[in-house]
């Protein structure tokens, strides 16, 4: 394992205990042979009952391995397009294949299974305000099946990585809106996913912070997973510097 | 699958713990409606024995001819013990009848003493089943009142009537009372669990976002309403206990007027727990019912 | 004040049309509890009927002496007359007594007949009012025995005891019952606001944040508990009114042979009234102790 | 009234009708001889049960009509000062005195009648889910007892200022996240407010759209209210170039 410590120096300045370990990345589940694109996205549309499309003919791939900005205005589309990724919503029109399985074909059950090969940041963090944060955390361990030592041990590590633990017994309303931003993050990384999809995960941290989330998921990208995230940031995406996906009133303006 | 069921049941008490204030306001309207279903059951219970006992008492009288052979009487007294709806059949003889209306009538003692030979009939005295219908006694008169030997049938009518409809009327309404308040119990049931559903509607999302198992979801819901549903009817026996112990010098004066037995008894053993494990069933139905709207 | 009042029967309306199902479930709950006791009270009422009749039916004979004066009868008469519990008094003369007797009796006519002199005694059949107790009975009884010229005071003493019995029970199971069902029903309605109130926490916690006076906040809420009180009474009623009429034919059937009227009839516009008024009532409070949980 | 087009040319680019008039600024209420500090806080302390001290002897001072910025890390404490500030948090200790009202001797009736004069942008929005945009923006003037025809005049105008007219009759759930926060922005600018309190009000914003909603509040304030803004975003707060006052571990560290 890489030693990951260089990135964590600012987190360190501010008297957080992070030398915990790095994330290791990469799925633990669909190890079949797989395809050399990841998400793939082909004359998608989507239309939210008799209102105007959110997004119009979007035609873009992710490739193993990459990780790629999206951008563009609010109201752009760049929400729907990750909740379409999670078949949170179905598209109004064209076909999303992610890592070879197109998402129209998917029975509940099987959406069930899907979902929990993902890491998804929601832009509204989504937590359960009755579990406090380390229940919030371990949940998604917990239906993996992963044997409880295991959990908890995974569940204090990720917490570390995000500057929280030692909030693991606070309840979501008990926190800032940044620390609740970084208990979402943590959920989506604590079942090593090989996807992660985070919509504006920096939107409620200052810049310093920003950056150190961002170099967390640079060190999951570079451990094998996929990693594509929806931001408005246009200085982080400065500072990071990968490849950038804009819309702009649901269509896809620039793909650099 | 008992890790599963230990997650369930953890869950569900959790969730009814951190509610509290909310669980113990719907357990106690399912207790309620336990409570009254228990009272109505032990009423009901009650009026019917009694119902029963006053039917058993009723009487129907044989009277026979002065000339009848010893055939005939036998013959009748075979018809009687035929029949279904007849409980006991007690021969009374012109003696015996003459006996007991002296007693019975002390200020005609005089009168009957003053006669030469004794006016008096023999009889047969029926008793009657308690599962007796009017028609039927109505019937076994009309059949034995034809036969041979028999001078004619009497019994009351009127009374016999008023009692068997008694019966039937606290039977009838009883069944319909009853199946009100269990569909009361499963309604409340449903909708304490559907709205603390709705309740936790974005928790449920939330789950489902995060790729929890149909069942991860509403496991807990369905312990939730058996949980609730146990509880409710625990509560109601023994809130039902209480009241009976606490209201027994009372009952007891209006018993000894009513029941031979001459005091109230609480419900059977098979009531308690037909109430307990009913309780417990709808609660299940209820959470059942309610979290079927996750999809 | 004419718009405030506006406001919260639209936000009421708005809220329980919005949570449809959940109004719904609510609304029937409270209409179950609403019909049971709408039911009881029909219940009730007609066994209390039925057993006011048979206790009237019950009747008290007092024997007067052969040599008793008519200062000594008009006595008695007046005695009785003025006691309370006495509906009415009927004089039975000796002739009289004697021809009843021969036609309950035909078979002891003849041992009559030969009878040189009439040895039945002339009486006052006295009618007992619905209320009486067993106990006013019993000392009325007494008092009348001891006076000059009276020979004897009968009734069936293990009858009446049986009816008032009844009927003191069938009267206080009832309010019991009765209170019981109007507690659960104001708890159901209380659970149900309290729930609705509970899955709007965000609501009414961002109306405080703005500013919103505590009236604007908790009107809704009292008045959606009276709309939901008030339709479950009136679905309650109608429900009633509907199974009345299709259990029409088969109650007649019971009802001929338990009361005189033969036939069972719908709760009294008052009763209606109340039940309506009643459910809005419980709705209000249930609302009102719902939304107390506002600081 | 000013011409405020200018600030609004960004807007018209992107399609919506926004040419409606400008902020009008200035309370309705509290007409009595005021003092020349709206907001004075003096040795404020805030400790939430048994944790460490969100805020710790914090004084300081925002005049009437001046604009200043919240500044500080995820955690330092803002929205803890700004809740305190509504009265939605009681303190530790320390005095706040808001408009010469000491906010500690304020009865319930007070406190909503203080909270009415106020303009507050939740960081977290709280947009009421079973009420349409118009009626979620329109309640805080029904509460003020304005008059039915100029509630609803008022409510489409701040609506169209942040763009939003077109979806006054979706609910809070039916749009996106910076749409939302804009719905929030209108709420709080409806009742022409003394004060306006806002928290991360740009979070959910893109650049562009940010630094239109920051003139909005200039635009306000230009009209004499009082606007405290807290945020993360050091690049807006250069572009408006105003006041800062630092926060970090719930003490100030700077106060330019
Ligand atoms: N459930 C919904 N019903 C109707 N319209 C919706 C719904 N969700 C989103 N929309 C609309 O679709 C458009 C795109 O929304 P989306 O949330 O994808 O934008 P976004 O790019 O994420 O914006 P932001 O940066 O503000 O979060 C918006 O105009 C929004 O109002
Ligand atoms: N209700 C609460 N109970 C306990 N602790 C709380 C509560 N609210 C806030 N805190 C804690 O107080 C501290 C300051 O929180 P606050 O929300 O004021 O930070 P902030 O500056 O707004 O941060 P952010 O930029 O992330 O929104 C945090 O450590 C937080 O965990
Ligand atoms: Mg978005
Ligand atoms: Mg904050």
């Amino acid at each position: 394992m890489r030693s990951c410590a260089a990135s964590w120096n600012a987190r360190e300045r501010r008297g957080a205990i992070l030398a915990a370990g790095c994330p290791t990345g990469a799925g633990t589940l669909s190890s079949a042979a797989r395809p050399n694109t990841v998400i793939e996205i082909d004359g998608l549309s989507k239309r939210y009952a008799r209102e105007v499309f959110a997004l119009h003919d979007v035609t873009m791939r992710v490739g193993r391995g990459e990780f790629a900005f999206l951008t563009g205005p609010s109201g752009a589309g760049k929400t729907t397009l990750l909740r379409i990724l999670l078949r949170q919503e179905v598209p109004t029109a064209g076909r999303v294949l992610v890592d070879g399985r197109d998402l129209a074909a998917l029975g509940p059950a099987d959406v069930q299974r899907y979902r929990r090969t993902l890491g998804f940041v929601f832009q509204d963090f989504k937590l359960i305000p009755r579990k406090t944060v380390f229940e919030n955390v371990i949940f998604a361990l917990r239906i993996l099946g992963v044997p409880d030592v295991q959990q908890r041990r995974r569940t204090f590590q990720v917490l570390k990585w995000v500057g929280l633990q030692h909030r693991a017994n606070a309840f979501p309303l008990e926190l800032s809106g940044g620390e609740q931003q970084r208990v979402a993050i943590a959920r989506a990384l604590v079942n090593e996913p090989v996807l992660v999809l985070a919509d504006e995960p920096t939107g409620n941290l200052d810049p310093d912070l920003a950056l150190e989330i961002m170099n967390l998921f640079r060190e999951m990208n570079a451990g094998g997973t996929t990693v594509l995230v929806a931001t408005h940031d246009r200085e982080l995406i400065h500072h990071v510097g990968r490849r950038t996906i804009a819309l702009d009133h649901g269509s896809v303006t620039e793909s650099a | 699958m008992i890790a599963g069921l230990t997650y369930f049941v953890t869950e569900a008490w959790a969730s009814v713990w951190r509610g509290r204030s909310a669980a113990i306001l719907s357990v106690l309207t399912i207790a309620i409606a336990a409570f009254v279903l228990g009272l109505f059951l032990l009423v009901a219970g009650h009026v019917q024995r009694t119902v029963d006992q006053w039917s058993r008492s009723a009487e129907l009288s044989v009277y026979l001819r002065d000339e009848s052979t010893d055939g005939e009487r036998a013959a009748v007294r075979n018809v009687l013990r035929a029949t279904p709806s007849v409980a006991a059949v007690e021969f009374v003889s012109k003696t015996a009848a003459l006996a007991r209306f002296r007693k019975n009538f002390p200020e005609l003692a005089p009168a009957t003493d003053s006669a030469a030979d004794n006016p008096l009939p023999a009889s047969f005295e029926v008793r009657l089943g308690s599962d007796q219908s009017a028609a039927a006694v109505e019937r076994l008169s009309a059949r034995v009142s034809r036969m041979a030997g028999v001078a004619d049938v009497r019994y009351d009518r009127r009374w016999l009537d008023r009692l068997v409809s008694l019966g039937n009327f606290v039977r009838w309404t009883g069944l319909l009372l009853a199946g009100v308040l269990v569909l009361a119990a499963a309604l409340t049931v449903t909708n304490v669990v559907r709205l603390s559903l709705y309740a936790r509607r974005d928790e449920i999302e939330i789950m489902e976002l995060v790729g929890a198992p149909l069942s991860f979801i509403r496991g807990p819901f369905v312990c939730e309403g058996m949980i609730q549903g146990g509880l409710g009817a625990v509560v109601a026996l023994a809130l039902l206990r209480v009241a009976l112990t606490l209201s027994a010098p009372r009952l007891s004066a209006l018993a000894a007027g009513l029941f031979e037995v001459g005091r109230i008894e609480f419900l059977s053993g098979l009531s308690v727990a037909g109430l307990i494990v009913g309780g417990m069933a709808v609660g299940c139905l209820g959470g059942l019912v309610a979290s079927r709207r996750i999809h």
